[in-house]
C-alpha cells in the first residue's frame, strides 16, 4: 500500500495526473470508501485492503469529463470492465492513468455477520500485506476468528484470475483464490425441474426492494437514462408493483448487458438483500459460450459483442427447448 | 363448481410479423384461406429485429398466454442481416425465460417467407394448441392486471 | 389528443360475409379518440375514399384507421386518399380484417370479436402517431444489369434507347448467356445465333452502354436511386484494346484439354480461349488454371504468337466503384445436375444426353457439326427417346417443385427438327402432360405430332439400361393403354429441369433482394409487380424471376427496363420516413447501434448537448435517415431506448400490444 | 410484568394472528425482512436489524390510492379502500418506533394522510429492546433508549423469556387477547432493569456513541444555514454515491413517495411508491430537475434529516440512528460519515 501511495503521490505532484481515485479509510475496519485524492495531505486516509472490493471503473465516466488525467486503481476483474467501457467509449483512455492493484480476493462483512459475529471492533488479516488464511476480528462480544476464503466475496472464489488487461503500471502482488466452478451454481439451476427454478427465483426476487443498486453499480449499465427511469417503454417504476415486475426489470437489466457484462459481481456484492443477482448474467454468458462461442467481454476492446454479431449457422431460439 | 371452471380457455396470442416476409406469410394464408385460430392476433413490425424483448415480456405482463415472433428465412432478410440479431436476441430471451422456471413453449420463433402461407398456417394452428396444453399462463402475468 | 375517424370497408362481401362491420364501426365509437366511424362496401373505390376525405373535412379529424384489406394492398391508396383530404398520410393505420380475420374464420361472431380488437389496436397506435415526412434523395441517373444473356442485353438496351446510360456485367467471357448456345427456337424455328448475334452487336455498339464480361458483383451498398457497387473486373491475360480478336493464339494454344463450357463439356477448348466464334467482345481470356504458362511458368506461346502485343500474363483483378440509380437482376438459369437421377443412366451412357446438349450437338458450330450421331460411336441413331419432367414437377425433394415451362415446346422442337432431317430416325417421347398455352404453341406441337410422326407416350420412364451392344434399353409405361413398354433407343435425351443461376443467391444477399426456396427472385407483388423486387431500385428480368421462354424473357426484359426508366427519370425520390432517430439526451454513444445497421446509416458526432439547462460536449449517435431503410435493429440494441423508429416506435407497438392483451 | 418463554413463541403469534394481522421478522433466502406471519414463515425474531425497516406496515412501499374505470368514453373513480383491519407490528426496536414517531409528524398533520393514518389507527406495536446493539447503531445520538423502547407493548428477551409489558390501551387489548398464554411474573421486573443495565453498558462501547451532532439542527438557520448549504465538503462526499435508493429504501424515517398511474388496459390505477432524493427525477417537473446533480440530491437527504425536519418539526432529528444505511450502502457512504465530515472541519472556517 505504501508503494502505491508513494507513486500515487509522485505522479500527483509531477503533474502526470490531476487527481486519484482509490480508497479512503472508513469509520468501521471494514467500509473503506471509493474517494478522490487531489492533495497530498489527502493520502493520510488512503486505503487499500481487502475489504476495498468495490469496482472503481465506473468512476471513470465521470472522471473522463474532467480537467486532466485521474489515476484510477484497478484491480485485476475491474480491468475487464474499463476495457469495456473503452469498448463503448464511455471513457476516455488518454484521460486515465491505471494502476493495477494486485488482489488476494476481497471480503465481504455481510458473510462474516453471517456467521453470528457482530459488535466488531477491528479485524486482523485483512491487509493486503497480509497473507493471512485466517481473519481475527475484536467484537463487542468477545474475540472472534472467520477463515479468510469463508469470508471472501462470491466473485473472488470463482476468479477470472489475477491478470490485469489494461495498466499503465501494476503495483503489488496478487494470490490465486479461484476454488470454485463459475458456472456451478447456474448447472445447478438449470438441472432443476421448471417448478423448482420459478421457485427459487420467486422467492430470491420477492426480496427485491428496486433500490437499483444492482444498476447503479453496474459498470456496463452505464446508460444515461436507464430504460426503467424514461417513459420510453411506459416502463417506469420506482416499485415493484407485483411479482411481474421483479422479474421484468431483472430479466430485461441482465439482457441489456448480456454479451457485455464482464461478470465482475458488482450487483451482487451491492445488493441490500443479497440476491444472487449474478445469476442472471452469468447464465447468460454460459448461453453465449455455448452457443456463440466463449466470450469473455472485457478481455480486450473489441468491436463488436455477441449480440452484435452474427454467423448464419446460429442456433434456432428451439434450441432452449430441445436442450430442455 | 364455478361458471369460470367451465369457460373455455380462449389464450391471447400476440404474433409479430415482419413486414417483408411473415406479414405477407400471414397475408397469403388469408388469401389462400387457410384458416388458424382466431387467438392470433398479428402486429406488423418493419422486421423480425424490430421486436424488442420488452414487447415480449410486456404482451405477458397484460395477460398474454403465447407469443411468437415470424420473420423472413436466415439470409433471406429485407435488411440482410435483422433475423440474425432477432434469432440471437431471441435464443437469449427464451433461454432467460426457460432459466427462471417459465415454460418455454410460451415464446416461438418461425421463419416464414412471403411464400408460405401453408406455413404460417400450419405454424399458427401448432402454436395455439402448444399454448392451449399449457394452459393460461401464471407465471408472467402481472397481478395487477388480473383484478 | 387525436380526433380519429375509423372506416370500415365491407370489402364486398369478402369481409361483411364474416365479419358485421356495423358492430365493428359501433365498437370503434367506444375507443379513446375516436369521434367517427362507419362501413362501406368499398373503401378503396372512389366514393369510398371520398367518404373518407369528407370525414377528415367534416370532424376535423387528425388520424384515420382503416379497417379493410391488407395494408400491402391498400395502404398508400387510404393515405394518399388522406393526404389529398389534408392531413399527413402517415396518420392513417389499416387493420387488416380480411387476410388476417374474415377470409380464415367462419364464425362471424368469433371474426368480429377479433376485427374489433384489431381495429382497436390499430386505433391505440394512431393516438400515438406523428406526422412523418419523408425525405428527398438523389437520384444516379445510371442503370446496372447483372448478366449480360438475352434478358439482360435486351433490358440494357431498352434503357440505353431511352437516354440512360447502363452497365452489364456478365460473368462469362462474353455476352449471350443461354441463348447463344441454342440452335433453333421454337415455334417459329429461326435460327438462334441469326436474332441474337444482331441484338449482341447492337448493344455493345450502342454509346449508353458499358459491358464489364467476365466481371462480377463484388459488394453492393446504398440504397434506390444511390447504389454503390463494386465490380471485379476478373484478370482476362489479355489487353482488350490491342487484341485485334485474330484467333491465332487460340490456335497455337498446346493446351487443349479443357471441357468446353459453351458445348457443355462435349468437346474440349483451349486455355486461351473465346467461348464462341460470334462473342462479343471478340477477346479471348486466358483460363489460369488450365495455362502451361500459368502452372509451371514455362511456354508463353501465345505471347508470341500475338502480333498486337495483348497477351499480359501479369494482368491482376480490377475493382471498379460505380454508383448506380437502379439494378436489373438478370442472372438467368442453368440446367439442373442430374446425380440424383441416375435411373436414367445419364453418368453411364454417352448417349443419354440432356435437351441443352442436342442443341449443341445439332448446331452446325456444335462438337459434332451439326450432325445427329451417337457420341459414344460416331454412329447416326435410328431410334431416339425423349423423357420428359426429369427433375421438374417433382414431390420429393430429388427435383424442383416447379415446371420448368420450357421443355414441352422445345422437345416438340427437337423431335420436328430431327423428323425433318432424319426422316428414318423413329422418335418417341415420354411425358406426364404436354403443356403448350403460348401463341402458336399447340399448333406447334401438333404439327409435331399430326405432320412429323413423333410418337407421344403419356406415362413415365422408369429406367434406362445400358445394353452390352450400346443400345439403351427403355423401360417405361404407357398411361392411357395401360401397359409396360421396353423400348430399345439408339439415343435418350432429358428434358432436365431448369434452375437458377447459382451464383443468384449470392448477389441476392447483396442487394437484399428477397430469394424464395427454389432460388427464384421474388417479385414485389406476383401479379401486379412481377418485374419488381421488394427491395427497392431492384428490377428483375428474366428467369431469375421464374422459369419462361426467350419472348416471355425479352417481353420482361423490356417490362424491368421501363420500371427502371421510370426510376431514373425521377431527379429526385422520396424517401421513407420511417427512420431511426436518436434522442440525444439520452444518447451514450456506445456505437452498439451502429454495429448492426446493415446500411452504416449511423455515425457519430460529439457536440454540446443541452439538456434541461445542463451542458455537455458528448459523443451521440447520428443516422442519416437518406441511408436509413427503418429496419429497427438499432433500437432494439439500444439498452436505454434512445434510440427509436418513426412510425413503428417503442411506444406505439406497445400501445397496439396492449390493446391486443386487454 | 407477564412473560412467556422463547420456545413457546409461536403459540403466542397464532394467537396473535387469529385476530390481527401479524407483521415480525421473517427470514428468507438468508435476508430479514418484516412479513406477514404464516405458520411455516421462517420467524427470526432475534435478529437485530431487518433488512428493511418496518416502515411498509404504516407506509407500503407501494400502494393504490384509486382507479379510475374508463365505459365507453364514461370515467368512474373508485378510491382504494383504507385499511380496515387490525394488525400488529411484533419486535420493532426503538429506532424503528421513533421512525414510526418521525413519519407520524409528516403524515398525521394537517393535511392528514387518510392512508397512513388509518394503518396507524389499525396497528399496533409491539417493541422489542436490543439485546446485542452492533457497532453500526448510534441511536443513543438521538436520545433513544434501545433498552427501553416505548410502544403499545414493550417486550424484553432475558433469559429464554419474552417479558412483556403493555404501556398503553392497545397495548393492554392484545394484552388481554393473549392473556392465556402469558404468566404473570413480579420478578420478572428486576430482570429487564439488569437486562437493561447490561444493555445500556453496550450501548456506550459501540464505536460511534461519540458522535456529535453540534452544528446541526432547527439552530441551523440564516448564516449558519447557508454556510452548511454552500459547505465545499458537500463536493467531496457525493462523489462516490451510485444514485441508487438503497438508503433511502431501509431507512425508517424516509418518507418522499411519488404517485404514478398504471394503465390496467381497462383503465388507470393510480398508485404512490417510494421515491428516493437519489433518484435523478427525484422532484424532476416540466421544466426539469430543480436538483438537477447528484451533488444537490445528496445533500438534500442530509439536510433534509439533520437541518429541514428538525427545524419544521421542534428540533426532532428525523434519523434515528438504526444503522442500516451504514451497513447497506454499496460505496459505503452514510450518515455517519457526513456528520464526522463537518466535524472535521472544526467548526467550519
Amino acid at each position: 500500500m505504501q508503494e502505491l501511495i508513494a507513486r500515487a503521490k509522485e505522479l500527483l505532484a509531477d503533474g502526470t495526473v490531476a487527481r486519484v481515485i482509490g480508497w479512503k479509510a472508513g469509520d468501521l475496519p471494514y467500509n473503506p470508501e471509493p474517494a478522490y485524492f487531489e492533495k497530498e495531505e489527502d493520502f493520510d486516509d488512503f486505503v487499500y485492503n481487502s475489504f476495498c472490493g468495490a469496482n472503481l471503473s465506473k468512476l471513470m465516466i465521470e472522471a473522463c469529463k474532467l480537467e486532466g488525467k485521474t489515476l484510477v486503481c484497478l484491480k485485476p476483474c475491474d480491468t475487464y470492465s474499463f476495457n469495456q467501457l473503452l469498448t463503448e467509449h464511455r471513457v476516455d483512455r488518454d484521460k486515465a492513468y491505471i494502476i493495477g492493484v494486485g488482489c488476494k480476493g476481497k471480503l465481504d462483512i455481510e458473510r462474516i455477520k453471517k456467521q453470528g459475529i457482530k459488535g466488531i471492533k477491528s479485524i486482523k488479516g485483512a491487509e493486503i500485506t497480509d497473507d493471512a488464511e485466517t481473519l481475527t476480528i475484536d467484537t463487542l462480544y468477545g474475540e472472534k476468528t472467520c477463515a479468510f476464503k469463508d469470508a471472501m466475496l462470491e466473485r473472488c472464489h470463482v476468479c477470472k484470475g489475477k491478470e490485469h488487461k489494461i495498466y499503465d503500471e501494476i503495483i503489488g502482488e496478487s494470490k490465486d483464490t479461484k476454488d470454485a466452478e463459475r458456472f456451478a451454481e447456474v448447472e445447478k439451476i438449470e438441472a432443476m425441474s421448471p417448478e423448482e427454478k420459478f421457485a427459487f427465483f420467486q422467492k430470491e426476487l420477492s426480496k427485491c426492494i428496486r433500490c437499483n443498486a444492482c444498476r447503479n453499480a453496474c459498470p456496463a449499465c452505464s446508460c444515461r437514462k436507464c430504460v426503467f427511469d424514461s417513459t420510453k417503454f411506459d416502463s417506469q417504476q420506482k416499485a415493484n408493483v407485483d411479482s411481474f415486475e421483479e422479474k421484468m426489470f431483472h430479466i430485461i437489466r441482465a439482457f441489456h448487458v448480456a454479451g457485455r457484462c464482464t461478470d465482475c459481481g458488482e450487483c451482487s456484492r451491492v445488493c441490500p438483500q443479497g440476491i444472487p443477482l449474478h445469476l442472471f448474467n452469468r447464465k447468460f454468458i454460459k448461453d453465449i459460450d455455448e452457443l456463440y462461442g466463449e466470450y469473455q467481454a472485457g478481455e480486450e476492446v473489441v468491436e463488436r459483442g455477441p449480440l452484435t454479431s452474427y454467423t448464419f449457422e446460429d442456433a434456432e431460439p428451439g434450441i432452449v427447448a430441445e436442450r430442455g | 363448481m364455478s361458471i369460470e371452471a367451465n369457460e373455455e380457455f380462449k389464450p391471447k396470442i400476440v404474433a409479430f410479423c415482419c413486414n417483408w416476409c411473415s406479414y405477407a406469410g400471414a397475408d397469403l394464408a388469408g388469401s389462400s384461406r387457410l384458416g388458424y385460430p382466431a387467438d392470433v392476433k398479428i402486429i406488423r413490425v418493419p422486421c423480425s429485429c424490430r421486436v424488442n424483448p420488452m414487447f415480449i415480456l410486456r404482451a405477458f405482463e397484460k395477460g398474454a398466454d403465447g407469443v411468437i415472433l415470424c420473420g423472413c428465412h436466415p439470409g433471406d432478410c429485407h435488411y440482410s442481416t435483422g433475423n440474425f440479431y432477432a434469432r440471437r436476441r431471441m435464443t437469449m430471451l427464451f433461454s432467460m425465460l426457460d432459466y427462471i422456471g417459465v415454460e418455454n413453449g410460451r415464446t416461438r420463433v418461425e421463419w416464414v417467407s412471403a411464400a408460405e402461407g401453408v406455413k404460417f398456417s400450419t405454424t399458427m394452428n401448432e402454436f395455439v394448441e402448444k399454448i392451449h396444453s399449457l394452459g393460461k399462463n401464471v407465471r408472467l402475468g402481472d397481478l395487477r392486471c388480473r383484478n | 389528443m387525436q380526433r380519429i375517424g375509423v372506416f370500415v370497408c365491407h370489402c364486398g362481401s369478402n369481409i361483411a360475409a364474416t365479419v358485421d362491420v356495423k358492430k365493428v364501426a359501433e365498437w370503434a365509437l367506444k375507443e379513446p379518440g375516436v369521434v367517427h366511424a362507419e362501413d362501406y362496401p368499398y373503401m378503396c373505390s372512389e366514393a369510398g375514399q371520398s367518404k373518407i376525405q369528407a370525414a377528415i373535412k367534416e370532424k376535423n379529424l387528425t388520424g384515420v384507421v382503416v379497417c379493410s384489406c391488407s395494408p400491402r394492398m391498400h395502404e398508400t391508396t387510404f393515405r394518399e386518399a388522406a393526404e389529398r383530404a389534408g392531413i399527413n398520410p402517415y396518420m392513417v393505420e389499416i387493420a387488416n380484417i380480411r387476410e388476417h380475420c374474415s377470409w380464415i374464420h367462419k364464425d362471424m361472431e368469433e371474426a368480429t370479436k377479433k376485427a374489433v380488437i384489431l381495429m382497436r389496436a390499430a386505433v391505440a397506435k394512431v393516438n400515438l402517431n406523428t406526422p412523418l415526412k419523408p425525405g428527398e434523395s438523389r437520384v444516379t441517373k445510371r442503370a446496372l444489369v447483372i448478366g449480360g444473356g438475352i434478358a439482360g442485353i435486351q433490358t440494357a438496351l431498352d434503357i440505353a434507347e431511352a437516354g440512360y446510360k447502363v452497365d452489364i456485367v456478365e460473368k462469362t467471357p462474353s455476352i449471350g448467356g443461354r441463348m447463344s448456345q441454342l440452335d433453333k427456337t421454337f415455334p417459329t424455328l429461326d435460327c438462334s445465333a441469326c436474332i441474337l448475334t444482331p441484338k449482341m452487336v447492337e448493344v455493345n455498339k450502342h454509346e449508353n452502354v458499358n459491358i464489364y464480361t467476365y466481371s462480377e458483383v463484388e459488394k453492393v451498398s446504398g440504397f434506390v436511386g444511390d447504389f454503390t457497387v463494386d465490380i471485379r473486373k476478373k484478370a482476362r491475360s489479355v489487353d482488350m484494346d490491342k487484341c485485334t480478336g485474330c484467333g491465332v493464339c487460340q490456335e497455337k494454344c498446346p493446351s487443349k484439354k479443357t471441357p468446353s463450357e459453351f458445348n457443355r463439356a462435349l468437346n474440349t477448348r483451349t486455355a486461351i480461349y473465346t467461348p464462341f466464334a460470334q462473342a462479343i467482345p471478340n477477346v479471348p481470356v486466358i483460363d489460369r488454371e488450365a495455362c502451361i504458362k500459368f502452372k509451371t511458368g514455362k511456354c508463353g506461346i501465345c505471347e508470341k504468337v500475338c502480333q498486337a502485343g495483348a497477351i499480359k500474363y501479369d494482368q491482376e483483378d480490377e475493382i471498379i466503384t460505380e454508383k448506380y440509380g437502379a439494378i436489373v437482376v438478370a442472372t438467368g438459369f442453368d440446367m439442373i445436375k442430374l446425380d440424383n437421377y441416375d435411373e436414367y443412366a445419364y453418368s453411364q451412357s454417352k448417349d443419354v444426353i440432356t435437351s441443352l446438349e442436342l442443341e449443341r450437338i445439332m448446331n452446325a458450330a456444335g462438337p459434332t457439326k451439326g450432325h445427329l450421331e451417337r457420341l459414344s460411336d460416331g454412329k447416326a441413331p435410328k431410334e431416339m427417346v425423349f423423357i420428359q419432367c426429369v427433375g421438374s414437377r417433382c414431390s420429393d425433394d430429388r427435383g424442383k417443385s416447379y415446371c420448368s415451362k420450357i421443355c414441352c415446346m422445345y422437345t416438340a422442337k427437337h423431335a420436328m427438327l430431327i423428323r425433318d432431317k432424319y426422316p428414318d430416325v423413329n422418335v418417341t417421347v415420354f411425358y406426364i402432360d404436354v403443356r403448350t398455352p403460348g401463341k402458336n404453341f399447340d399448333e406447334f406441337y401438333r404439327r409435331a405430332v399430326e405432320d412429323y410422326g413423333v410418337n407421344y407416350i403419356k406415362g413415365q420412364v422408369g429406367k434406362v439400361i445400358p445394353q452390352p451392344d450400346g443400345k439403351l434399353l427403355v423401360r417405361g409405361v404407357d398411361l392411357i393403354d395401360n401397359k409396360q413398354i421396353l423400348k430399345e433407343a439408339d439415343m435418350v435425351v432429358l428434358a432436365a429441369a431448369i434452375e437458377p443461376n447459382k451464383d443468384v443467391r449470392k448477389i441476392a444477399t447483396m442487394l437484399t433482394a428477397s430469394i424464395d426456396t427454389n432460388n427464384f427472385l421474388t417479385e414485389a407483388h406476383a401479379k401486379l409487380r412481377p418485374v419488381e423486387s421488394p427491395t427497392a431500385g431492384i428490377f428483375l428480368s428474366g428467369v431469375c424471376q421464374g422459369p419462361k421462354d426467350i419472348p416471355e424473357t425479352v417481353s420482361q426484359a423490356g417490362a424491368a427496363a421501363v420500371k427502371a426508366i421510370g426510376l431514373l427519370a425521377k431527379d429526385k425520390l422520396m424517401t421513407n420516413p420511417c427512420t431511426a432517430k436518436p434522442d440525444e439526451l439520452m444518447c451514450n454513444g456506445c456505437s452498439q447501434c451502429a454495429n448492426v445497421c446493415p446500411y452504416g446509416a449511423i455515425s457519430y458526432e460529439v457536440k454540446e448537448i443541452n439538456d434541461h439547462g445542463v451542458r455537455e460536449t458528448r459523443r451521440v449517435a447520428s443516422v442519416n435517415s437518406a441511408l436509413c431503410q427503418g429496419c429497427g435493429a438499432c433500437t432494439v440494441t439500444c439498452p436505454s431506448g434512445a434510440m427509436d423508429l418513426q412510425g413503428f416506435s417503442n411506444r406505439q407497438i406497445l400501445a397496439e400490444v396492449d390493446a391486443i392483451c386487454r | 410484568m407477564y412473560k412467556i418463554a422463547m420456545d413457546n413463541l409461536s403459540a403466542l403469534f397464532q394467537k396473535i394472528a387469529e385476530s390481527n394481522e401479524l407483521y415480525l421478522p421473517i427470514e428468507n433466502c438468508g435476508q430479514v425482512n418484516y412479513g406477514v406471519w404464516s405458520e411455516d414463515a421462517d420467524v427470526n425474531i432475534e435478529a437485530l436489524k431487518t433488512v428493511k425497516s418496518p416502515k411498509d406496515a404504516f407506509f407500503p412501499q407501494s400502494e393504490n390510492l384509486y382507479r379510475c374505470d374508463k365505459e365507453e368514453k364514461k370515467i368512474s373513480i373508485t378510491p382504494a379502500q383504507l385499511k380496515d383491519q387490525n394488525f400488529v407490528v411484533f419486535g420493532m426496536k426503538a429506532c424503528d418506533i421513533q421512525g414510526v414517531e418521525v413519519l407520524d409528524k409528516v403524515f398525521l398533520s394537517d393535511p392528514v394522510d387518510t392512508f397512513y393514518a388509518a394503518r396507524r389507527e389499525h396497528g399496533t406495536i409491539v417493541a422489542l429492546a436490543c439485546n446485542e446493539p452492533e457497532e453500526t447503531c448510534f441511536c443513543k445520538v438521538f436520545g433513544i433508549d434501545c433498552s427501553d423502547p416505548k410502544a403499545d407493548v414493550a417486550t424484553w428477551i432475558v433469559d429464554g423469556e419474552l417479558c412483556w409489558k403493555a404501556l398503553t390501551e392497545k397495548g393492554e387489548a392484545l394484552t388481554d387477547a393473549v392473556k392465556d398464554l402469558l404468566t404473570d411474573d413480579s420478578a420478572a421486573d428486576a430482570k429487564v432493569e439488569e437486562k437493561k443495565a447490561e444493555i445500556k453498558d453496550i450501548v456506550e462501547k459501540l464505536p460511534y456513541m461519540g458522535l456529535s451532532l453540534e452544528g446541526w439542527g432547527s439552530e441551523v438557520v440564516d448564516e449558519k444555514f447557508d454556510e452548511r448549504f454552500n459547505s465545499p465538503v458537500w463536493n467531496d462526499l457525493y462523489k462516490p454515491c451510485l444514485a441508487c435508493g438503497t438508503c433511502t429504501f431501509v431507512c425508517p424515517t424516509c418518507q418522499c413517495y411519488d404517485i404514478k398511474d398504471y394503465d390496467t388496459g381497462h383503465g388507470v390505477e393510480r398508485y404512490r411508491c417510494w421515491d428516493s432524493c437519489m433518484y435523478s427525477d427525484f422532484t424532476m417537473m416540466a421544466h426539469g430537475n430543480n436538483r438537477n446533480s447528484q451533488m444537490q440530491r445528496f445533500r438534500q437527504r442530509f439536510m433534509h434529516k439533520l437541518v429541514y425536519y428538525p427545524i419544521n418539526n421542534d428540533g426532532m432529528y428525523s434519523c434515528v440512528g438504526c444503522g442500516r444505511c451504514v451497513e447497506k450502502c454499496p460505496q459505503s457512504l452514510n450518515i455517519v460519515k457526513v456528520i464526522k465530515a463537518f466535524e472535521n472541519q472544526g467548526g467550519e472556517k
